[in-house]
Formats: structure tokens, sequence, C-alpha cells
């Protein structure tokens, strides 16, 4: 809806410092987030579900978007999550955390902040003690901020 | 406060009379605000301090806080400012006059030596075109300008007036005078007016 | 002939009206899903990282410091030594042994200048932080101090000949057009409603506005990662009106600042506040 | 010198209860690809690691990268095993830790 043009002022704007000057390297073509995903989650295909995550669909500023994350389990030794992996594919980089939980973590819910270099999908992995995967994915525009860049 | 506003208004009509006793009008007088504005910024060399001094017009509109008294003499003495293309062309490139909507790059104290030419920076206050979503609303949406004015030469010259010094057109606008503070070149302003005007121009695509 | 014509401009004007409406609309959503991140944002004062500098500004009061080694819990801010609750809420004021009237950071600073001896003009060469730098020690003093007064009104008393003084040049000043863009603070702040680009801006011409605002500052900058101060928001204001650097301190910030506390009078302080 | 942290707990908790914990900690997360006004590269500088123990139990870990926010803010649960001391660290690039401990109140 937005278009990308507005995103891309945002990050020239951003671009004073906040380090998302996309290195010459990475001009190339886009970095295989399939590669990044099976080396943080094995060869697993992921499921839809289990998996609630709270981000806003619009973030004013990209250097630090609030998030909640939660991945359903009963969390006892015997079942229980693992580990939530957060990936921002269109950023410079694409890894944003991974948490790694055990049983005695009661709950499998995290809030943090994240950096969004420009508007994209960002994915949610949930590994389980079954080696079940889940995965889901939420859409986030970042805008242009302030007087004008 | 109230018996304050009430003086005001009285003295806006004195004023409006004898323009001589607009010195009065505020609580302060205008040395005083030139005095602390001087020794707030010590370490402005001689260019820079001379942007703290005011003209003629936006004394007045300070002082009026920019509902001015004088209002055809203000626009009479602005409109003798504006300096046209020597061809008479009046639009320019529309895609270089988008990307001027776009920038507020230029004059910052940050942005010496510069880098690169001055912006406009028109999104922070206007819409233009209907793909940019990010613009501000402090003036009116230009939208669609030069399909509503159906690109009139009459309304192309009202519109590089209004870029080259708003307050030929409107005393006491908001707007900077872009051409007659040497903010932006002649050739920009033919940009920008192309951007509103120009009916390939994405302002006045449907 | 001219009947059908301006029919036409009233077809096009109504059909373009319908496009800037459906325009207006998109412009809504978005501001409403902004309103979702801000209030995300605010949601948890604990994960604001300028209680980080509230703790650091508490250590730096409280530890002997610069030339004279001596901490600042002597340092009067209008209450007496040492007292800090309530002090911010009741600035700017005068100060008989400055002889003028001082915000939070111009107290902080003449107090390190005085008490601890630190060099005045030091202070002054980079007062404030780059971007993705933590604020400077003086403005973690100042939102330390600041945070003492959470809960309490904005109640400076401007009763004071000087105090009355200031408060008449900020009011001037926030009117007062310059530079080459021919802006005052008015040219954004006036109106209500108003935004530039997606930012709504604060009217502090209107106390209601100013009350909400003005209690939020010093507020943590997401977009630059650190405490920002209300003189260095102001700093900020001047570079984006094409004004050189506006001196921490000065009359013009004080005033503009004693304006602004003016108007937020009665309004809650609640430090630091959480902005884009 | 370690960085300037603050963890919020409960004041009191009960055996078996899931208590949640909030930790933030003052860093640059400098991501290796931010330039300088001067259009050098700043070197990249993370916390790359936060772990959290509980009775010498490991309770939560984080792997932080250059997508993870400046002055990182993580929220967390553990469920309360008993009584017993906090301890929370974080590592930057280069090995250098910030440990705070916290005892936990269980009645």
């Amino acid at each position: 809806m937005i278009k990308r043009r507005a995103f891309m002022m945002g990050l020239s704007a951003m671009a004073a410092w906040t380090g998302y000057v996309r290195p010459a390297e990475a001009e190339g073509p886009p970095r295989d987030i399939q590669t990044v995903v099976k080396t943080l989650v094995g060869e697993a295909t992921p499921l839809e579900g289990r998996i609630s995550f709270d981000i806003p669909e619009i973030a004013e500023n990209g250097n630090t978007v609030p998030y909640t994350v939660r991945a359903e389990s009963p969390m006892i030794s015997s079942d229980y999550v693992k580990a939530i992996h957060l990936l921002a594919p269109a950023n410079p980089l694409p890894q944003v955390s991974s948490f790694f939980f055990t049983p005695q973590s009661g709950k499998a819910t995290v809030s943090s902040r994240m950096r969004l270099a420009q508007t994209q999908e960002v994915l949610v992995f949930a590994e389980m003690s079954d080696g079940a995967v889940y995965t889901t994915r939420r859409p986030v525009k970042v805008t242009v901020g302030g007087c004008g860049g | 406060m109230e018996k304050r506003r009430i003086t005001f208004v009285l003295l806006v009509c004195i004023a409006r009379v004898d323009p001589s006793c607009a010195q009065e009008i505020n609580d302060i007088d205008e040395a005083k605000i030139d005095a602390a504005m001087r020794a707030a910024f010590p370490k402005a060399n001689v260019d820079w301090l001379s942007r703290l001094k005011a003209d003629q017009t936006i004394a007045g509109c300070s002082q009026y806080k920019d509902t001015p008294p004088a209002a055809p003499t203000i626009a009479a003495r602005e409109r003798a400012s504006i300096r046209y293309p020597p061809d008479g062309e009046l639009m320019g490139d529309w895609k270089r006059g988008e990307q001027l909507a776009q920038s507020g790059y230029g004059l910052r104290f940050t942005d010496y030596p510069p880098t690169r030419g001055n912006g406009g920076n028109c999104y922070a206050c206007h819409q233009l075109t209907k793909e940019e979503l990010s613009y501000g609303t402090l003036g009116p949406s230009l939208a669609g300008y030069g399909k509503i004015r159906r690109s009139s030469e009459a309304d192309t010259k009202a519109a590089y007036d209004k870029i080259y010094n708003s307050q030929a057109t409107y005393p006491c606008s908001l707007m900077p005078r872009f051409g007659t503070n040497g903010v932006l070149t002649i050739e920009q302003i033919k940009d920008i007016v192309a951007l509103l005007m120009s009916p390939e121009s994405p302002v006045n695509r449907p | 002939m001219n009947v059908r014509r301006n029919l036409c401009a009233a077809v096009l004007a109504s059909a373009f009206a319908g496009a800037v409406h459906a325009q207006e609309s998109i412009g809504g959503a978005i501001e409403r899903e902004l309103e979702t991140y801000r209030s995300m944002m605010k949601s948890d004062p604990w994960s604001n990282p300028g209680t980080l500098d509230v703790d650091r500004g508490e250590s730096l009061w409280k530890t002997p410091a610069g030339p004279n080694n001596v901490s600042l819990e002597a340092c009067d801010l209008g209450l007496g030594p040492g007292k800090v609750d309530g002090a911010f809420a009741a600035l700017p004021r005068y100060f008989a042994d400055a002889e003028r009237v001082m915000d939070v950071e111009a107290r902080v600073l003449w107090c390190m200048e005085k008490l601890q001896g630190f060099d005045h003009v030091k202070l002054l060469v980079r007062p404030h932080p780059g971007a993705g730098m933590p604020v400077k020690d003086l403005g973690a003093i100042a939102t330390y101090v600041a945070y003492r007064s959470n809960g309490r009104s904005f109640a400076a008393t401007f009763s004071h000949p000087k105090e009355k003084e200031m408060l008449a040049l900020g009011e001037a000043l926030f009117f007062h057009r310059s530079g080459p863009m021919d802006f005052a603070c008015s040219t954004c702040h006036r109106d209500s409603g108003k935004r530039i680009r997606l930012q709504p801006l604060p009217v502090f011409s209107k106390p209601e506005e100013a009350r909400r605002i003005v209690g939020e500052w010093p507020a943590y900058r997401v977009s630059a990662a650190h405490v920002m101060t209300m003189q260095h928001r102001i700093y900020d204001c001047f570079w984006q009106m094409r004004l050189p650097e506006v001196e921490l301190g000065s009359d013009v910030s004080v005033a503009l600042i004693s304006y602004l506390v003016k108007q937020a009078e009665g309004g809650e302080i609640n430090i630091p506040g959480m902005k884009r | 010198m370690s960085a300037k942290s603050r963890i919020r707990l409960p004041d009191q908790a009960t055996i078996g209860e899931v208590i949640e914990i909030k930790t933030l900690i003052a860093h640059p997360m400098e991501t290796g690809t931010r330039r300088n006004s001067d259009g050098t590269l700043v070197p990249r500088l993370l916390l790359h690691t936060f772990e959290t123990k509980f009775a010498g139990q490991e309770v939560f870990r984080a792997a932080l990268h250059t997508g993870t926010a400046a002055n990182p803010f993580i929220s967390f649960f553990m469920k309360v095993p008993g009584p017993g001391e906090f301890e929370f660290t974080w590592i930057e690039d280069g090995g250098v830790k910030t440990t705070e401990r916290h005892d936990l109140k269980v009645t």
C-alpha cells in the first residue's frame, strides 16, 4: 500500500547513523533466506500455527520495533518449545534474535525490540522439543520520519 | 489574557491607519529579541548571524503573529522580488521536481560543505502524488493540482510565483519564500512547477 | 457552451474530491496504525532505555567529580541545597546567585561549573550527543532531576520580574520568524491536528496540548537511540529552521522553555518519555 | 567497564508460579554496517548473547544479532522451582561479560 520508495527515503534519512546502509558486497542478488532458515531449524518442513506474534503493522521508526512472540506449549520436559527465531529478510543481515527455552521457562513468551531497515515481512520459526517446526510471518511497514531527510 | 487580546486588536486597528505604531504591539521590543538572539549563537560566524535578521516583511509577520494589517503592501513588495527564467519557460522536469519534493537537504548547519543541491521538502507539509503516503498536512493537499486547474498558462505562472515567493500571493504565508530567499534556483522551481502542473506528472494522474 | 464547461469542471472536481477523500482515509488508517506502534512503545515503562540514563544521572549527581572533587548534592535547584524532589516542577526560576532565570539544564551546568569546578566553555563544546551516542553527563543529570518530579505538575510561578520578562521573551520568540526558510516555532506548532510527514505536531499555544506533551521531556528518542533533553530538542528545532547552533542554557532556549512550561502549567510530569 | 542494566523481578513469588522477568541494558548494538559522518565503517560491536541462570541452572538464553535494537530490552518467563539466585549475563563481542545477580524471595 505504501510505496516502497517512501521507505527507501526513510532508509536514507536513517542512514546518517543506524548502520542500515547496505555494504557494497550486499548489493548483489538477495541472499537465500532459506539457507539461513535451514541452519537454524534444520530440514523439517515448517507448519503453520501455534505461534502468536504481536508486532505493529506500521513502525514509525525502524530502529526500534516492539514485538511479543509466543509459542503454545505445556512447557514440560516431554513437550516444550526449544527455540524461537526471528528473521527480517530485507535487513542487511537477516537475523534478529533467537530465544532458547527450557521446561523451567514456564511459558515460551518473549517481548523485545527489533530493527527493520525497510518495509518487509518478518518471519518467526518455533522449534519444538519433538523436532516439529512452526512458522508465521507478519508484514511491517517502515515509514519516513521527522521533518524530512 | 483576555484583556491583552483586546489591547492587541485595538492596536492592530490603529496600526492599519498608522503603521509606525507597530513597534508597541508586542510586550517585548524587537531590540530585546535581537539582543537575546545574538547572544544565543556564540559559535555562529557573520554569515550565519545574518540569518537571524528578519527583513521588513518577516519582521512584520512575527509582530502580528502572521495576521498582518498591511497585506497588500507586503504582497506588492514581495511580488517585486520574483525573477523569471530568461526564456519564459516555467515548466521543467517533473521527475527532478519529485526528487526535490522528497528532499529536505540543505542550509542546516550539518549540511556544510554541501554535497548536493538544496531540497524543497514539499512532502513535509503537502500531499502531492498519490503514491507517497508519508506527507504532512501543514499546507493544503496539492494532489491533482494541475488537473483541477487544467494546466492553463495563468495557473502555471501562479504556481511558479507561489513557490518563488509565497508571500506575494498570501502575505505572511507559513511557506518559505524559496526563490527570493535563495533556497531553490529558478531551474529547481521550474522542476517543481512541472511536478504540479504537467499532465504527465504523478500529481495529476488519477 | 459555458454551462457545459462548468458542468465538466464540476464533475471533474467532484471526482477529484472523491479521490482525495479515499486518500485521506488511507492516511487516517496509517495514523491509527502508528498509534498502535506508539502505544506499544509506551505501554511498558520498564522497556524505556531512558530509565538507564536516570540511573546514570543519579550516580553522577551523587559521585564526587570535577577539579573540586565534590558531588552535586550541595547544588541548589531552587528548593535549597541538595533538594531534588519536586525541584524540576518549579523550574525555570530566577536564581539570585546566578542573577538569571534558569531551566534545569542551565542550573545543572551552573552547579557543575561553580561547585565541581568544571570549565563552562568545555562543557559547552559539544553539549548534545550525536545519533546513537548516549546523552551527555549533564543531560543524564538533568534527566535524573526531572525524573524526581514525576507525578507532580508543572508549577513554575513566573512571579519574579526577571521570570516575567523571560516568559514574555519566550512567547515573542515562539512567533519570531527568521532564517532562510522564514520559520518560527509557531510555523509548525500553531494549529491543531497538523502533522509533518506522518508525525503529529503538538500545538504549544494550546494549554491542553502543551500539558499533554511537555511533561514527557527529557524523552528517549528511538530514531537516535538516546535520551534527548529539552535544550537538545530546541537545538534540533533551530537546526531544522536553518539557524545556527543555539547555546545550551542561553536566554533564547531558557525563554522558549519558560513559554512551554507556562503553557503546560498543571500538566503532569512523566519522565523519560518515549518518542519516535 | 560493564554496561548499565536494569532488572525487573516480582518482589516475591511462590513455588510453581510463572513469573515475568524484564531486562534492559545500555548498549549501542553496533551492526558493523553503519558508516560515520566521515564515511568510515563503524566496527561491529554487539552483545551477542544474553543468558539467565537460576540456582545455577540455565532457564533462558538469547542469541542477539544485528536486527536487535540498541539498548536491548528482553522480557521472558520462568516457573519458580524454589528459592534461589538469578544470574543474568550479557556477553559482548570480544568476550566482555556483564553479570547481574538478584535473589528471588520465595514464599
